[in-house]
C-alpha cells in the first residue's frame, strides 16, 4: 500500500554518519564494561576513522538521495572531513583531561559522535527540515557536554545557559523555516532558491521574515554578533575540551548551513548581502573590542572565536566561489588552529587549580619551551602572521573580499585582525616576557595530546608554508555543488 | 649552485636556528659558537654573492622563479640588484657582530636568543630579496616574531610596552599593506587574465591614478611606519631603548631600512604618478623627521634614545634623498641606508658596550670616560663623526649626494635638510662631550676596564666599513647607481606616459612651473 | 458568525490565555496546567485546520507525555513557587524586554498579514475536504517515504537525548553535594570581583 | 470561513508570548515551557501554510518537531534536576558566575 | 709634468702616516719615537713641498700646474669627484706655509707638550690636523676641499678639547665645530648651487666655465658666492661666526698657534681666492666680503683691546688680521690677501708660540695682569716677541707692514674698494699697534705682578722651543720682502707668482691697475707714510699708558667704564647669542619632545589605545552573565534584522 521505494535510500550516502552512529553504539554497549572501559576512545577514534575513510571516497562523487533529503557533495565532504577530524583531536585532547578531573565517562565519546553526526547530517542537506534536525541532533549532546562537569558549577551554568539560548534560538529557527515553507511550499533549499524570484514576487514578507528567522537560527550556532553572548560564558564553563570542540565543529556546522542557503536557498533575497556585510562587520568588531580586556585566556579565546566567525561571514559577504572556497579553507585552517590552542590551554588546566587565567602562563617559556613556542605559534597564527595557515586563511577571505569588490569590508577586517594581534599577543607576553619567581607546576603530556600538538602545529605550520593542496582542496569542494 | 644562492643566504640562518634546537639548553658556549658559525657563514655566502654580482648588468641578477602557489598565482621569485646587494651584505655582516655582541649580555634564555637572531637574519634577507610581493609580504611579517621577542624578552624595563608597540605599529601599516596587494592582484588579472604577485611585472602595468594614489597611500603608510616618517616614529626610541643591544643594532640598521627600500622597490616604480603627488608631503615630512629628530635627540637624557632620534633624521635624509627623484639623491639615499645601519648600529654597539659595563645609558651619570676608557673613546669618536657625516666617512657621501640631489630637485627643501647636518653635529656632540669629557664625577665610573678584543673584533669591522665607503665608495656606488636608473626609469616612463594621456601632473599640486621643468630636465638626464 | 469562527475565537483566546497566564504564574504547576489548557486550545486548532491526527498527537504527545515530565520534574524537586521568581527587572530592563518582544510580534504579524488573504484565505479553510489532508495515510506516506530520513534521524536525536539525560542527571555513588560553602564562596567572590 | 491569516496570527501572538516568557520569567521551567510554547507556536504556523498550500510536508514536519521538543525537554528537564541538586535553586539569575 | 710631480700625494698623505702610526698605537711607543714619528712626517712633507716648488718654479708661468688623480672618490650621476691634488702657485705657497710653519710647530710642542700625558695623542691629532690641511690647499675639487675643509674643523675641535677634563675646554670645542658646521652648511650650499650649474666641481672645470655659465652679477652666482663666502666666514672667524676662535684658546697654546692663527683659520681666505674667478663674477659678493671683512678687522681689534687673557688678544687680533685678507679678497686684491695669509703666519704664529713660552714659564697662567716684567727672565722670547709685535702692528721693513700696506691700498685704490673701507682698515692699524704694543708691555715690561711661586719658576724655553721662535722672527722680517711694493720701486714677485692662478677671472679687474698705480703713486707714497705715522703714535700710545704711566690705564679705564665693559665682555656677542639661538632652540627642542612626542603623538596613540580598552570595558557591561539579558539582545538582534529584510 505504501510505497517505500520512492524514499530512494541509499546507504551510500549516509555510510560515515552510520559509521559514527554504529561506534557511538558500542560505546554505550561496552562503556560500562569495567575491562573494556580503556578501549572506548580507542573505538570513538576508530569510528572516526571509518567515517573518515568512507566521507574520503564520497570526494567527487556527488549524489543526492532519500527523496533529495541528503546531498552528498564535495562541499558536504569536505565539512564532513573538518568535523570527523576535529572530533579526533578533541578525543586526543579530552581523554586525559577528563580522567584528571574525575569526569570521565564513556558517555562522552558516544555523545561527541552522535553530536559530529549531527554535523554532518547538516553539511550534507539542503533540505531544512534535515538542517533543523540535525542541528538539533548536534546541539542537544552540545548541550549535555559543556554541563558534563556535573560537580562543577561552571559547567552546570554553562549547560543551562547554552542549551536555554540554544533552545530558544530553535525556536526562531523553526519559525523562519515555517515561513520560508509558507512561501515557497517546500522546504528543500534548491527549491526554495529555484522559485525565489516567484516567492518573493507573491509573498515578499513571508520569504523576508522566514530567510531572516532561518539566517539568525544559524547565526546563534556560529556566534554572530548579536547573537553571540552565550559564546564567553558557555566557552568558558565548559569543560575545556568541550569547549576546544564548541569553538571549531559546531561553528564550522553553522557555517555549512548557511554557506549552503547563502548560495542556494536565499539567492536573490536583496537585503542578505548586506545582512552578512553588517553582521561580519559586528562580529569581527565586538568580538575583537571584547578580546581585548580578557584576563582568562579561555574566554579570551571564546571572543577571538567571535571574532574568527567574523572572518568567515567576510566571505560570506563578498559572495561567489572564491568566498565560498575561501571560507572552506579557513574553516579548515581555523579548526587547526583553534584545537591546537584550545589543547594547550586544556593541557595547562589538567595542572590542578588552574582556571586558564593569563597569569597563568608567566614562566611558561622557561620552563616548557616546546609547549611555549607552539602557543605561540598558534597565537601568531591566530593573529594572522605568515607563514602560518591563519594568515593564508585571512589572505584568501580578504582577497574574496577584495575580489568582489568589497575593499572596505576587507579594510575593515584587516584593521580587526590588527586589533585581535594585541589580546593574542597578550598570551605570547604572559608565557615569554612575563617573568615569576613561583615553580611552574608540572604538566603531563598524555600520548593522545602530545599526538594533537604534533598534527595542529605541523597542520598550522605546513599548511601556511605549502598551502597549495589545501588551496585545490577548497576550491574542489566549491565546484560540484549540488 | 649559482642559481640557488639566494635561497641558500636567506634560509642558511634559519637551517642554524633548527640546528640550535638540537643543541641543550645549558651549553650557551656550543649554542653561542653554532650561531656564530651560521651567521658566519651566511655572511661569507653573502660575499661570495657580492663577487658574482654583475655590476654592469641592469635589472635582477640570480633571479629564482618557482611556483609556489599556483593558484593564487604566488610565487617564489627572488632577485636582488645593487640596492638589496647592499642591505643584504649590511645584514649579514650586522648580524654577525650582534651575535658577538650578545655574547656575555645574554645569560638567560640563550638558546631562543640565538635562534630569534637567526630566524630574524632570514627574514630580513628574505624582504631584500622577495620579488614576489605575497613572499615579501611574508617575509616582513616573519622578521615581527623573532624582533618581538627579542625586545619583549630580553629587554630593558618597559621591554613588555615596547615590544607591543613595535608590533602593533608595523602591523597597522602592514595590514593595510596587505589590502593593497590584494588589490594589486586583481588589478593585475584585470590587465593581463593572469594572477600573479610578480613585482616585476605589476611595475609595467599602468594603474589609474585615482587607484595609484589609494594604493601609494597604503603601501607608504606600511613603510613609512617602518622608515620611520615623521608622526608615526613614536615607537621607536621606545623599542630602541628598551630592545637589547643587538636588538638595536638590527632594529636600526636593517629593519627601517625595510622600509625605505620598501618605498624604493615598490612605491616609485608601480606608482610613478602618485609618487608624484605625494612627492611634496613625502619630503615635506622627511624634513621635518630630519630637524624635528635632530631637536628632540638634542634634549634626551637616555644615549641609546638620544640615537634613536638621531635615527629619525637619519632616516629623514633618506627619505629625501629618494624623492628628489634623480640619479644623484636616490644613489645618495641607497648609500645612506647602508651608512646609517653601519654608523647606528655601531653607535648602538657602543652604547651597548658601556651599558653592560654600567647598566645604565643615562647621560648624566656618565662623564669624563675618556680618561678612563680611551680606546672605547676613540671608537666612539669615530662612530659618532661619521654618524655626523664627517667627509671620508660614510655619512659624508651618503648625505652630500643626498642635499646635492635634494638641492636639484627643490631648493629649499636642500637648504632645510642641510641645516639638519649642523644639528646633528649639536646632538652627537654635545652627548660626546658629557659622556666622555670633564672629570670623572661618578664613582662607578672610575674603574671601568677598557674595552677588550671580542669588543675590538666587533667594532674594528664597522669603523673599517666606515672608512671604506668614506674613501672609495666607488664599489658600493657603482652597484646602486644601474639599480637607481633602473627605479627612475619606470617612474619617469611612467609618469611622462600619463602626462602624455592625461592632464593631471599639471594639476599636481606641486606644479611649480620651474620645479616640474627641473624635473623632466632630470628626466631626460637620468636617461641619457 | 459562523460557528466555525466562533470555535476558532473562543479557542484562539483561549490558547492566548492559557499561554499567558503560563508566564505570569507564581507556581510552576500552574504554570504547566495553563500549558495544558493552552495546548489543548491549540489542538482544537488543528482540527480546524484538518490535521486531525496532528490534533491527537499534539495531546498525546506534548500535553500527555512532555507536560507530565515537566509535573514530575517539578514534583521531584517539589517547587511550590516558595520562591519568588516573577520579573524583578529593572523598570526601563523591563520596558527593554516587553518592547522588543513587541516589535517581534509587530513584525511577524505585518508579515503574516501580508500574504495569503487574497490567495485561499478568502475561502475559509474549515468545512470541506477536498482531499485527504490531515489523514493518518497520508501522513505516513509522507512520513515513511519522502522523510523516511528525517524520521530516522529523530531516533537518533531521541538517543542522545536519552544518553544525555542520563548523564547528567544520574546521580553516582563518588557524587557528594556541593557544600553551600563552595557557592558562597564564588558568590561573594563574584561579587568581590564585580 | 476563518481566514488562514488569523491562524498565522494566533501563531504569532504564542510565539511572542512564548519570547516574552523566557525574557522575563526567572523560573527555568517556565522558561523551558515558554520555549515549549515557542515551538508550538511555529507548528501551529507550519500546519496553517500546510493546509493554505494543501501539502502534506507541514504535518510531517510538525511530527518531527514534536520529538524534538521532546528531546529538549528530556535534556533541559535533566539539566534542571543536576542544577537544583547543585544549587538547590531554579532561579536563573542565580546562574551568572561567568561574565565579562 | 715634472720631475717630483708624482710624489705630490705624498705631501698630505705623510702627516697622515704619522697620524695612523701615532695613532693606532695610542700612548704605546716611547715619548722619543712619537716626537719623531710626528714632526719627520711634517718634516718629510715641507721638504717635498719645496722640491715642489722649485719645481713648479722651473715651468713657465702659464703651465705652472701640476695635477695627480689618485683615484676616483664619489660616481655618482653627474656627479665625479676624484680624490685628486693640485698644486699651481698659490697652493704651492700654501703648502709652504702650512707644512713650514706646521713642522715649527710640532718642534715646538716636543717642548711644549713634553709633560703632558697625553703626548701621543696629541702629536697623532696634530698629525692629521696637518694632513687635513693639506688636503685643504691641494684639493683638486670644491668637495675634496669640503674634506679638508670639515677635517681641519675636526681637528680644530680635538685639540681645543684636548684637555677634556676642563669643561670649558670641552665646550670651547663643541663650539668650534658647531659654528664651523654653520659656516659649512653655507659651503655646502654653495658648492650645490655651482654643480648643477656648472655640472662639476672640480675646481678647473669650475673656473674654466664659470664665464659662460653665469652671468656676470647674476643672483645664482652672487648667491653661490655668499654662500661660498659664509663657509668661509665660519672657518675664519668672520662677523657673525667669530665666537668659536676666542674660545678656542682653551686648546694647547701650540695649536692656537698653528690651527687659530697661521693656518686654519685662514683656510676662509684661501677658498676665496681659490673661487676667485667665481667671485670675479659676482661684484655684489665681493662688495660683502670686503664690508665684513673691514668690518670684522676694526670690531675685532676693539675687543682686543680691553682683554686681559693674553691668548684672547691674539685671538682676537687673528679675528682682526683675517678682516684685512677678506677686507683684500673683497676688493679683488686676492695675491694681497694671500700675502697677508704668508706673513700673518709667520707673526701669528710666532705670536702665539711666544705667548705659549710666557704661559709655559709661567706655569699655566695666561692673564696679563699677572705678569709684567719677564724681559729679563725670557730674552729669547722677549726679543722675538718684539719682532712679531712690530711685525703685525706694521713697522716698515718687517713682513706685516708690506702686506698690510698692500691691502689698504688695495682696498683705496680698487675699483671694488673705498675710502671708507680704507678708513675702516686704516683705524683697524692704529689699534693693532696699540692692543700689542699693551700687551707687550704687560707682559714682558712694568712691574711683576705675577706671585711668587710662579716666579720661582720661571725659566727660559727650552731648545725646542725657542729654535722655531727664532726661526719663525726671521721669516717674519723678512717674510714680507717677497711682496715689496711697486711703489717703492721694487717688484712684487708675490704678485707675480700668483697671476696665473689669479689671471683667469682677476685679469678684468687688475689689468689696469699698473697704469692706475703708477698714476696714484704718490697718493700710495702718501697713505704709505700716514699709515706709518698713524702706526707710530699707536705705539707711543700704548708705551705711555701701559709702560710709562701705568696710572693712565687705570684712569681711562675708570672714564670709559661704560665702553670698556662692553669691550672687556665683547659686546655681549655670546651672550646675546645664548639668548636668541641657543636658548630658543634647546626650548624648542624640550617642547617638541615633551608635548609634541610625549603628550601629542605618543598620547594620541597612547589615548587611541586606551580608548579601545575603554569601548572593550563597556561592552563587557553588556555580557552581563544574565541569561535573560542574553536572550534581550538576542530578540533586540532579531528584531533588527528582520525590519531591515523587511523594510529593504
Amino acid at each position: 500500500m505504501i510505497d517505500f521505494s520512492s524514499a530512494a535510500i541509499s546507504f551510500d550516502l549516509i555510510s560515515p554518519e552510520i559509521a559514527l552512529l554504529v561506534a557511538a553504539f558500542v560505546i554505550l554497549l561496552i562503556g560500562h564494561l569495567r575491562s573494556l572501559a580503556r578501549v572506548v576512545a580507542p573505538v570513538a577514534l576508530i569510528g572516526l576513522m571509518t567515517a573518515l575513510g568512507l566521507a574520503s571516497a564520497q570526494w567527487d562523487r556527488p549524489a543526492s538521495g532519500f527523496s533529495g533529503m541528503v546531498t552528498c557533495d564535495n562541499f558536504s565532504v569536505a565539512f564532513k572531513m573538518i568535523f570527523i577530524v576535529a572530533s579526533m583531536l578533541t578525543v586526543g585532547i579530552a581523554h586525559r583531561f577528563f580522567k584528571v578531573k574525575g569526569i570521565a565517562r564513556p558517555e562522552f565519546y558516544a555523545l561527541l559522535l552522535i553530536s559530529t553526526m549531527g554535523m554532518m547530517v547538516m553539511a550534507s542537506s539542503a533540505d531544512l527540515v534535515v538542517l533543523f534536525l540535525g542541528l538539533e541532533i548536534m546541539s542537544v549532546p552540545l548541550y549535555v557536554m559543556a554541563a558534563f562537569a556535573r560537580r562543577s558549577l561552571e559547567s552546570n551554568e554553562a549547560g543551562i545557559k547554552y542549551f536555554i539560548l540554544g533552545a530558544f534560538a530553535s525556536a526562531f529557527l523553526l519559525m523562519g523555516i515555517a515561513f520560508l515553507f509558507g512561501a515557497s511550499g517546500t522546504t528543500d533549499l534548491r527549491r526554495i532558491g529555484a522559485n525565489m524570484h516567484f516567492a518573493v514576487s507573491r509573498f515578499p514578507l513571508y520569504t523576508y521574515v522566514g530567510a531572516a528567522l532561518t539566517l539568525i537560527g544559524f547565526a546563534f550556532k556560529i556566534a554572530a554578533v548579536p547573537f553571540h553572548n552565550w559564546v564567553p560564558d558557555v566557552y568558558q564553563g565548559a569543560p575545556t575540551p568541550v569547549t576546544a570542540y564548541f569553538s571549531v565543529a559546531p561553528k564550522a556546522a553553522g557555517f555549512a548551513a548557511l554557506l549552503r542557503l547563502a548560495t542556494i536557498g536565499l539567492v536573490d533575497v536583496p537585503a542578505i548581502p548586506v545582512v552578512f556585510w553588517v553582521l561580519a562587520v559586528l562580529t569581527m568588531s565586538v568580538g575583537n573590542i571584547l578580546a581585548l580586556r580578557q584576563d582568562n585566556v579561555k574566554r579570551m579565546l571564546a571572543y577571538s572565536s567571535i571574532a574568527h566567525a567574523g572572518y568567515v561571514l567576510v566571505a560570506l559577504a563578498a559572495g561567489g566561489d572564491d568566498a565560498v572556497a575561501a571560507a572552506v579553507l579557513y574553516l579548515v585552517a581555523y579548526t587547526l588552529f583553534n584545537l591546537g590552542a584550545f589543547a594547550v590551554v586544556t593541557l595547562l588546566e589538567t595542572r590542578s587549580g588552574r582556571r586558564s587565567d593569563m597569569s597563568e602562563l608567566a614562566g611558561l617559556s622557561r620552563s616548557r619551551p616546546y609547549l611555549a613556542a607552539v602557543l605561540a605559534l598558534f597565537m601568531f597564527s591566530l593573529a594572522g602572521f605568515p607563514p602560518t595557515v591563519g594568515f593564508l586563511g585571512k589572505f584568501y577571505i580578504f582577497s574574496a573580499a577584495v575580489k568582489g569588490g568589497f575593499i572596505g569590508l576587507a579594510v575593515i577586517g584587516v584593521m580587526n585582525s590588527f586589533l585581535s594581534v594585541y589580546y593574542y599577543l597578550r598570551v605570547v607576553k604572559a608565557s615569554y616576557l612575563d617573568r615569576t619567581d613561583q615553580p611552574f607546576a608540572r604538566v603531563s603530556y598524555s600520548p593522545g595530546m602530545v599526538l594533537v600538538l604534533l598534527i595542529t602545529a605541523a597542520g598550522t605550520l605546513g599548511l601556511g608554508i605549502l598551502p597549495q593542496r589545501l588551496l585545490e582542496l577548497s576550491q574542489a569542494a566549491v565546484q560540484a555543488f549540488l | 649552485m649559482e642559481r640557488d644562492i639566494l635561497t641558500l643566504v636567506i634560509f642558511f640562518p634559519m637551517i642554524g636556528a633548527g640546528l640550535l634546537l638540537l643543541v641543550p639548553n645549558a651549553r650557551h658556549d656550543s649554542l653561542k659558537s653554532l650561531s656564530l658559525i651560521m651567521a658566519f657563514i651566511t655572511m661569507l655566502l653573502s660575499f661570495w654573492l657580492y663577487a658574482m654580482f654583475d655590476p654592469l648588468a641592469q635589472g635582477m641578477q640570480f633571479e629564482v622563479n618557482l611556483p609556489w602557489v599556483q593558484s593564487l598565482g604566488i610565487q617564489y621569485h627572488l632577485g636582488v640588484d645593487g640596492i638589496s646587494l647592499l642591505l643584504i651584505l649590511l645584514t649579514t655582516v650586522l648580524t654577525v657582530l650582534c651575535i658577538l655582541s650578545s655574547w656575555n649580555s645574554i645569560t638567560t634564555g640563550v638558546k631562543g636568543y640565538f635562534m630569534s637572531m637567526l630566524i630574524l637574519e632570514s627574514g630580513m634577507i628574505g624582504v631584500f630579496c622577495a620579488l614576489d610581493l605575497f613572499l615579501f609580504y611574508v617575509f616582513w611579517e616573519l622578521m615581527l616574531v623573532p624582533m618581538y621577542f627579542i625586545i619583549g624578552v630580553w629587554g630593558g624595563p618597559r621591554r613588555v610596552y615596547a615590544a607591543i608597540k613595535f608590533v602593533l605599529f608595523t602591523m597597522c601599516g602592514s595590514l593595510l599593506m596587505l589590502v593593497a596587494i590584494i588589490y594589486l592582484l586583481f588589478a593585475y588579472h584585470s590587465y593581463s587574465g593572469v594572477y600573479s604577485f610578480d613585482m616585476l611585472k605589476i611595475m609595467d602595468m599602468p594603474i589609474p591614478y585615482r587607484a595609484q594614489l589609494w594604493l601609494f597611500g597604503a603601501f607608504a603608510l606600511a613603510f613609512a611606519i617602518k622608515v620611520p616618517i615623521f608622526p608615526l616614529h613614536t615607537w621607536l626610541p621606545d623599542a630602541h631603548v628598551e630592545a637589547p643591544t643587538a636588538g638595536s643594532v638590527i632594529l636600526a640598521g636593517v629593519l627601517l631600512k625595510m622600509g625605505a627600500y620598501g618605498f624604493i622597490r615598490i612605491c616609485l616604480p608601480m606608482f610613478p604618478q602618485a609618487t608624484l603627488a605625494y612627492l611634496p608631503y613625502i619630503s615635506i615630512l622627511a624634513l621635518i623627521a630630519i630637524i624635528y629628530g635632530a631637536l628632540v635627540a638634542m634634549v634626551q637624557k637616555d644615549v641609546k634614545s638620544l640615537v634613536a632620534f638621531s635615527s629619525v633624521s637619519h632616516m629623514g635624509f633618506v627619505m629625501l634623498g629618494m624623492f628628489a627623484l634623480n640619479v644623484e639623491g636616490m644613489e645618495g639615499s641607497v648609500l645612506q641606508m647602508i651608512n646609517h645601519g653601519i654608523s647606528t648600529g655601531a653607535l648602538f654597539l657602543v652604547v651597548g658596550m658601556i651599558y653592560e659595563r654600567r647598566h645604565t645609558r643615562l647621560i648624566s651619570e656618565f662623564g669624563g670616560v675618556a680618561k678612563v676608557m680611551p680606546t672605547y673613546a676613540a671608537f666612539f669618536m669615530i662612530v659618532t663623526l661619521s654618524s655626523i657625516g664627517l667627509p671620508f666617512t660614510n655619512g659624508f657621501v651618503g648625505e652630500f649626494l643626498v642635499l646635492l640631489g635634494t638641492f636639484k630637485a627643490n631648493r629649499v627643501y636642500a637648504v632645510i635638510g642641510a641645516s639638519g647636518v649642523i644639528l646633528a653635529a649639536c646632538y652627537m656632540l654635545w652627548m660626546y662631550q658629557r659622556v666622555f669629557f670633564g672629570r670623572v664625577t661618578a664613582d662607578e665610573n672610575k674603574n671601568l676596564r677598557d674595552i677588550d678584543w671580542r669588543e675590538r673584533i666587533i667594532l674594528i669591522p664597522l669603523v673599517a666599513l666606515v672608512f671604506w665607503i668614506g674613501i672609495y665608495p666607488k664599489p658600493f656606488l657603482e652597484r646602486i647607481e644601474p639599480s637607481v636608473r633602473q627605479v627612475l626609469s619606470h617612474v619617469n616612463r611612467q609618469a611622462a606616459d600619463a602626462s602624455e594621456k592625461s592632464d593631471h601632473l599639471s594639476q599636481a599640486p606641486d606644479s611649480d612651473g620651474c620645479e616640474n621643468s627641473l624635473r623632466s630636465c632630470d628626466v631626460k638626464g637620468a636617461l641619457r | 458568525m459562523t460557528l466555525d469562527t466562533a470555535v476558532f475565537f473562543v479557542s484562539a483566546i483561549v490558547a492566548v490565555f492559557g499561554a499567558t497566564m503560563m508566564i505570569v504564574q507564581r507556581n510552576p504547576v500552574a504554570s504547566v496546567l495553563y500549558l495544558i489548557v493552552s495546548l489543548v486550545a491549540q489542538a482544537v486548532l488543528y482540527i480546524q485546520l484538518g490535521t486531525v491526527f496532528m490534533a491527537a498527537v499534539l495531546v498525546i504527545v506534548y500535553a500527555g507525555a512532555i507536560l507530565v515530565l515537566f509535573l514530575f520534574v517539578i514534583m521531584l524537586l517539589n517547587l511550590r513557587g516558595q520562591e519568588d521568581l516573577s520579573d524583578n527587572s529593572q523598570p526601563l530592563s523591563r520596558l527593554t524586554k516587553y518592547f522588543v518582544s513587541g516589535l517581534l510580534f509587530v513584525e511577524l504579524w505585518f508579515a503574516v498579514k501580508s500574504g495569503l488573504i487574497g490567495d485561499v484565505g478568502g475561502r475559509g479553510v474549515t468545512g470541506e475536504f477536498p482531499d485527504t489532508f490531515g489523514s493518518v495515510e497520508q501522513i505516513a506516506v509522507v512520513l515513511f517515504t519522502k522523510y523516511l530520513y528525517p524520521f530516522e534521524l529523530t531516533s537518533v536525536l531521541i538517543l542522545a537525548a536519552i544518553v544525555g539525560a542520563v548523564v547528567i542527571a544520574r546521580r553516582e555513588r563518588d557524587d557528594l553535594p556541593i557544600s553551600a560553602s563552595e557557592v558562597a564562596d564564588r558568590s561573594i567572590a563574584d561579587e568581590v570581583k564585580g | 470561513m476563518v481566514p488562514i491569516t488569523l491562524y498565522l496570527t494566533v501563531g504569532a501572538v504564542l510565539f511572542g508570548i512564548g519570547v516574552v516568557g523566557v525574557l522575563i520569567c526567572r523560573n527555568m521551567i517556565v522558561m523551558f515551557m515558554s520555549i515549549e510554547l515557542m515551538l508550538n507556536a511555529a507548528n501551529l504556523v507550519l500546519i496553517a501554510f500546510a493546509r493554505a498550500l494543501r501539502v502534506p510536508d507541514g504535518q510531517a514536519f510538525v511530527f518531527l518537531v514534536l520529538t524534538v521538543a521532546a528531546a529538549e525537554a528530556a535534556v533541559g528537564l535533566a539539566m534542571v534536576i543536576t542544577l537544583y541538586r547543585n544549587r538547590e535553586t531554579v532561579n536563573i539569575d542565580r546562574f551568572n558566575f561567568m561574565k565579562w | 709634468m715634472t720631475e717630483h710631480s708624482q710624489y705630490l700625494f705624498l705631501v698630505p698623505l705623510l702627516p697622515l702616516a704619522g697620524f695612523v702610526i701615532n695613532g693606532l698605537l695610542l700612548g704605546r711607543l716611547p715619548r722619543p719615537v712619537i716626537s719623531l714619528v710626528g714632526c719627520a712626517s711634517v718634516g718629510l712633507s715641507f721638504f717635498i713641498s719645496v722640491l715642489l716648488f722649485f719645481d713648479l718654479r722651473a715651468l713657465p708661468p702659464a703651465a705652472r700646474i701640476i695635477e695627480q688623480v689618485l683615484f676616483s672618490w664619489i660616481p655618482a650621476g653627474s656627479l665625479h669627484v676624484d680624490i685628486g691634488y693640485l698644486l699651481d702657485p698659490l697652493s704651492a705657497v700654501m703648502i709652504l706655509v702650512v707644512s713650514g710653519v706646521g713642522f715649527l710647530i710640532h718642534v715646538y710642542s716636543v717642548g711644549y707638550m713634553r709633560h703632558d700625558a697625553s703626548y701621543g695623542r696629541y702629536f697623532a691629532y696634530l698629525n692629521l690636523f696637518t694632513f687635513a690641511m693639506l688636503t685643504l690647499v691641494l684639493a683638486d675639487s670644491f668637495v675634496l676641499m669640503f674634506v679638508g675643509w670639515e677635517g681641519v674643523g675636526l681637528c680644530s675641535y680635538l685639540l681645543i678639547g684636548f684637555w677634556f677634563e676642563r669643561k670649558s675646554a670641552s665646550d670651547a670645542g663643541k663650539k668650534a665645530f658647531i659654528v664651523n658646521r654653520i659656516g659649512d652648511f653655507g659651503f655646502l650650499i654653495g658648492m650645490f648651487i655651482i654643480f648643477w650649474e656648472v655640472g662639476s666641481l672640480h675646481f678647473g672645470t669650475v673656473m674654466h666655465a664659470a664665464p659662460s655659465v653665469f652671468a656676470a652679477g647674476g643672483a645664482l652666482i652672487t648667491t653661490a658666492c655668499i654662500l661660498l663666502f659664509v663657509g668661509a666666514v665660519g672657518k675664519s672667524a668672520q662677523i657673525p661666526l667669530f665666537v668659536w676662535l676666542p674660545d678656542a684658546m682653551e686648546g694647547p697654546t701650540p695649536v692656537s698657534a698653528l690651527i687659530h692663527a697661521a693656518t686654519m683659520v685662514t683656510a676662509g681666505v684661501y677658498m676665496i681666492a681659490r673661487a676667485s674667478a667665481l667671485f670675479m663674477l659676482a661684484p655684489d659678493a665681493l662688495m660683502v666680503v670686503a664690508i665684513v671683512g673691514a668690518v670684522t678687522a676694526f670690531f675685532a681689534a676693539t675687543i682686543g683691546l680691553a682683554q686681559n687673557d693674553i691668548k684672547r688678544v691674539l685671538a682676537y687680533s687673528t679675528i682682526s688680521q683675517l678682516g684685512y685678507m677678506f677686507l683684500a679678497c673683497g676688493v679683488a686684491a686676492f695675491s694681497a690677501g694671500i700675502f697677508h695669509l704668508m706673513t700673518h703666519a709667520y707673526f701669528k704664529a710666532l705670536l702665539f708660540l711666544g705667548a705659549g713660552a710666557v704661559i709655559h714659564a709661567l706655569s699655566g697662567q695666561q692673564d696679563m695682569r699677572r705678569m709684567g716684567g719677564l724681559r729679563k727672565y725670557l730674552p729669547v722670547t722677549y726679543w722675538t716677541f718684539l719682532i712679531a709685535t712690530l711685525a703685525i702692528a706694521g713697522i716698515p721693513g718687517f713682513s706685516g707692514f708690506f702686506s698690510k700696506d698692500d691691502i689698504l691700498w688695495k682696498a683705496f685704490s680698487s675699483n671694488a674698494g673705498g675710502t671708507l673701507l680704507w678708513m675702516l682698515g686704516f683705524a683697524t692699524a692704529g689699534l693693532t699697534a696699540f692692543y700689542m704694543f699693551r700687551l707687550f708691555y704687560l707682559t714682558f715690561h712694568g712691574r711683576e705682578r705675577m706671585d711668587d711661586h710662579a716666579r720661582s719658576h720661571l725659566h727660559e724655553a727650552p731648545g725646542s722651543m725657542s729654535i722655531p721662535l727664532v726661526a719663525l722672527a726671521v721669516l717674519s722680517v723678512i717674510g714680507g720682502w717677497v711682496g715689496l711694493p711697486h711703489v717703492l720701486g721694487f717688484t712684487n714677485h708675490f704678485e707675480h707668482w700668483l697671476a696665473p692662478v689669479f689671471a683667469q677671472g682677476g685679469h678684468a679687474v687688475e689689468s689696469h691697475a699698473p697704469a692706475a698705480a703708477a698714476a696714484n703713486a704718490g697718493m700710495e707714497m702718501l697713505m704709505m707714510v700716514a699709515a706709518i705715522g698713524f702706526v707710530l703714535f699707536s705705539v707711543w700710545l700704548a708705551s705711555l699708558i701701559y709702560n710709562r704711566k701705568p696710572e693712565l690705564a687705570t684712569s681711562a679705564r675708570e672714564r670709559l667704564y661704560g665702553l670698556h665693559r662692553v669691550l672687556l665682555n665683547k659686546y655681549y656677542v655670546d651672550e646675546i647669542y645664548a639668548a636668541i639661538i641657543v636658548r630658543p632652540v634647546v626650548y624648542l627642542s624640550l617642547f617638541l619632545w615633551r608635548i609634541v612626542d610625549v603628550i601629542f603623538i605618543d598620547g594620541l596613540i597612547n589615548g587611541l589605545a586606551r580608548l579601545y580598552g575603554d569601548v572593550s570595558e563597556a561592552l563587557r557591561g553588556l555580557q552581563s552573565g544574565q541569561v535573560r539579558g542574553y536572550a534581550t539582545v538576542f530578540v533586540a538582534g532579531v528584531v533588527a534584522l528582520v525590519a531591515y529584510v523587511m523594510l529593504r
